[in-house]
């Protein structure tokens, strides 16, 4: 079984470069889910926004991770916009405030962070399950990391786990009515579409799984 | 009836600087009036800050034009703060735009209400308070298209926007305080509605592609002012007809005293033409008679668009003695001008 | 009214109708500014006929709005007479709207060259003759695209005829006799160049089709106004490079003074947004400094226009100080208003 | 052979209801060849123009043919508007004042009527043999009927050798290059386009055939 090694500064880079290399790669089809049911320029906004992230990480050499989580949330608010800045942007500040200047961290602390991560999406956003927002996608992958970090599972098993979990929510939004967002105003004709923000969740998160993984 | 996909048929360089390059050419046609701070993406007011004068600053995405930097200059907004297209602006345009035009009399945020839009205004109007700037923050909800429920994000923020900002403009312009110049901005979202109207969808220029499919032949009802789709979509019958379901839809919800008089303002969303409109706007105005009300103001034109759209919007206002006075106050923006 | 299903993305009742139906659109949106004289199918001046003062009437193929129906009023023209959409008006028309404005100074009539409106407007002044009414004909050719020869009809009317009415408007307004009102009307048009350009075509109500097919990603450069197809189709290139093709056109034929201060006033044809014009107008701001000239004043906006057709046009004037003085001169009209 | 009858009022109200009604018939073909190379708006113009005319005729009973065809001028200037209008408005008008007040007239006093139209539409418009334009259905049209009434005959068989040649003057219009009205404007690019003035014109001398024929 593979030896769990303590995360640090160097798995935020990593993560982030992950991130915006996947949202990139995703930005036409992050764009087409939020046409059909938003205002079609998701996937551009976090492609501007993670770009703008790594450009800040590059030029950040010697914080600890919490500070670099910070930095990235605040470069997220800066650069993107839309609902989406604010809410990922507080999320990642937020995370980042709870590993505090700390040089490592480890799973559950990860976890702890995620969880504030989640909690300030929802104090800014006040989307609750079933809204068919990114909560959705963020909600079932933190209860799938808290279950297999309490079974002890190593961190990148428990990470596959909410990763997992997240795409499973992500592919729940589809039969949702909207009731957060541009999408709510389609009333019932926001049913049957895959919310873009769930989608672009699941990848953060998936993102991270790979990090923990290849460094494990 | 074929569906025509509308193709990328636009004056453009690089899809990624129609902002920056549209605001300059503003600018550069406007030198007397507002400034372009490229830095910060804002428009400002050229003898920003004017001390003493409460200030207004506005924002969204971009793609609205001439909203919301047609609308900066004496008697409208101080600064207008464009995000990217269908972007709403980021807290730092917000706070620059605030600090850039404080007069020390506080600074009013007219934001429309999309989520992108008040999370961000929110984010910038907390640092401002920061700096000790007083804000007081206006949300513009005038679309009836949407129900204003627990199951939606809240009714949008279109037509409206534009009367909010005339008629707050000319409340600060000639000396208001903070609270009356947004008491006054409230009050004229209260009594106003709109209904909008799709002919053709419209293509971002980032994302090349039309925002959904219309096929000729159809028109999608209760559209916002972003592509986002309507409410239901039907064949697209007479102007007549289509009149009556943007007065009925606006009226029905308005609840206007009979015989009142009216501000009607009919839309155009940016690729239909004035002839269309004025046609519009005759429907319009003999409904509304019909209606017992009395169009005593009218504002036709393309003001607040969604790129190269076709179709319109109505917007009516319910006007007191208070409001017509301020709307009928001196404006000089790119946009809207009489009296100077 | 019947809701009759159209295949064209507009507000229309009756394709026969929609001249009529929008001029009482405008009329009843600025019943202070000029009246509706169904009968004779004209926009007459509210406050007309003015004793003592030069009257300046035009009129041309409707679908070209705001022009002409949109400039009447004050510091501006004094009747509009539209025809049907793409057709010159007919002479009763003309010779209605020359009574109706008549002080007794003289009436100048501002004619877009085309053979049309020339036969039409010439037939009108022949009869006003015989009324002893005195009518100056200003013709108004600044169309670069087309060569000024034996072989065409001579050079169209297009975005000088904007610049025309208002300055040779001002000029009647401040109580220049009939000989010097269309002296001046004559030198804006002598000093004034235009070329356009198509990105789509437009669809005639009554004829229900586009006037030409205009694949996605190719432009027709060297339009007129009424969808005639240009002199030649071309791959569409960066706005930059537009504009360059533009301004190459219009300086070429123009040859202005080096350092001249010029009037740049860049066009929409009806469905391009503000967002891409004023992306234009800074790429062309940009060029005429480059070629040594001063952009001392600019238009920016849809007033000379093709039904909903995308695309723009250019068109440059050479001020003197007497042009520019007349330019800055108070108007109020439906389309343009300042000072007033 | 037939016996050639004098022709009167009747022989105006007819052919200008025939006029009206093909050009109600091709109305569609006159606008996609004035779309080709004009605006598109011809076969509206005479559509609209030739019913005015038919509407005016018949509210008047006893005019001579001469006062009829000054009067079917007249309503055409006051309703067609473009290039058509003032230049077929003026043909019909001149060619009414030649007439005069003569109850019938006969064939050569037709001729010397039609002569004097193409004279108003060459006065006014000033179109050269080859300009692409109505004038090249009419001139050929004038030369044949003088070719066929100079050798005596009857004037449904003139008209016929007339219609003809207007016909075949149309179609020689296609490779011309236009150097008059709208089309002038495409310079080469107006080569291959049959002219619709000249079209609408073969038609109006078709419809003169077929009035004289019918009468005979
Ligand atoms: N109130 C909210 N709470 C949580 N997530 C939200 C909320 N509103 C919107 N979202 C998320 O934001 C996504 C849209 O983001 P984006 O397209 O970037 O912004 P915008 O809607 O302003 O264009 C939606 O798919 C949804 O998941
Ligand atoms: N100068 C002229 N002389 C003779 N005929 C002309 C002239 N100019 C145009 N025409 C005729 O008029 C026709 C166009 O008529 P129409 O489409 O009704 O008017 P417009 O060109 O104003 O739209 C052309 O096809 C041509 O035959
Ligand atoms: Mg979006
Ligand atoms: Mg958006
Ligand atoms: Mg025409
Ligand atoms: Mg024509």
């Amino acid at each position: 079984m593979a030896i769990a090694i303590a995360m640090d500064a160097k798995t935020i880079t990593v993560w982030m470069g992950d991130v915006a290399a996947s949202v990139r790669a995703e930005r036409e089809y992050l764009v087409q889910l939020d046409a059909a049911i938003g205002d079609g320029d998701h996937g551009i906004n976090l492609n501007r926004g993670f770009d703008a992230v790594v450009r800040a990480l590059s030029a950040d050499e010697d914080s600890p991770p919490g500070k670099l989580l910070i930095l990235s949330g605040k470069t997220l608010v800066s650069s993107v916009g839309g609902a989406s800045g604010p809410l990922w942007g507080s999320a990642l500040r937020r995370a980042g405030r709870t590993l505090g200047d700390a040089p490592t961290f480890d799973i559950a602390e990860l976890a702890a962070a995620l969880d504030a991560a989640l909690a300030a999406i929802v104090d800014l956003g006040a989307a609750a399950p079933g809204d068919k927002t990114m909560v959705d996608a963020f909600g079932p992958a933190m209860t799938a990391l808290h279950e297999a970090v309490n079974r002890g599972a190593p961190a990148h098993e428990a990470m596959r786990a909410a990763a997992a979990a997240a795409e499973e929510g992500m592919r729940a939004t589809i039969p949702m009515q909207a009731r957060k967002g541009r999408a709510s105003y389609l009333g019932e004709r926001s049913i049957g579409h895959q919310d873009p923000g769930a989608t672009s969740t699941a990848m953060i998160i998936r993102a991270l799984e790979r990090t923990l993984s290849d460094s494990s | 009836m074929a569906t025509v996909v509308t193709p990328m048929r636009k004056f453009l360089n690089d899809p990624e600087q129609v902002v920056k390059e549209s605001l300059a050419g503003l600018a550069a046609s406007q030198p007397d009036l507002l400034r372009y701070e490229a830095e910060a993406q804002i428009l400002v007011r050229r003898d920003a800050p004017r001390q003493g004068k409460v200030a207004l600053i506005s924002g969204g995405g971009s793609g609205h034009e001439p909203l919301h930097g047609g609308f900066v200059g004496r008697g409208m907004l101080d600064a207008a703060c464009p995000g990217e297209v269908f972007t709403s602006p980021v807290p730092d345009q917000m706070l620059a735009a605030t600090r850039a035009v404080n007069g020390g009399a506080g600074v009013v945020h007219i934001v429309k209400n999309y989520t992108g839009d008040v999370l961000n205004f929110k984010m910038a109007a907390d640092e401002a308070a920061d700096d000790g700037i007083t804000v007081e923050s206006v949300l513009i909800d005038d679309d009836v298209a949407v129900q204003d429920s627990l199951y939606t994000a809240g009714r949008r923020g279109v037509g409206a926007t534009v009367l909010v900002e005339k008629i707050a403009g000319a409340a600060a312009e000639r000396g208001d305080n903070l609270e009356t110049v947004a008491a006054i901005a409230r009050r004229v979202n209260e009594r106003a509605r709109s209904f909008g109207v799709a002919l053709s969808s419209c293509t971002p220029p980032a994302g090349g592609k039309p925002i959904f499919d219309l096929p000729e032949g159809e028109v999608e009802m209760g559209i916002g002012i972003h592509g986002e789709p309507g409410r239901r979509r039907v064949p697209l019958g007479s102007a007549h007809s289509v009149a009556e379901v943007m007065v009925e839809a606006v009226l029905s919800d308005l609840r206007a005293k009979p015989g009142a008089n009216v501000l009607a303002f009919v839309n155009g969303m940016g690729g239909t033409p004035l002839i269309e409109l004025y046609l519009l706007y005759h429907e319009v105005e003999g409904l509304l008679r019909a209606a017992g009300l009395t169009p005593a103001r009218n504002l036709v034109g393309s003001y607040i668009t969604s790129l190269e759209m076709a179709g319109g919007s109505l917007t009516v206002l319910e006007l007191d003695d208070e409001l017509t006075a301020l709307w009928d106050a001196p404006v000089h923006t790119a946009a809207l001008r009489w009296g100077v």
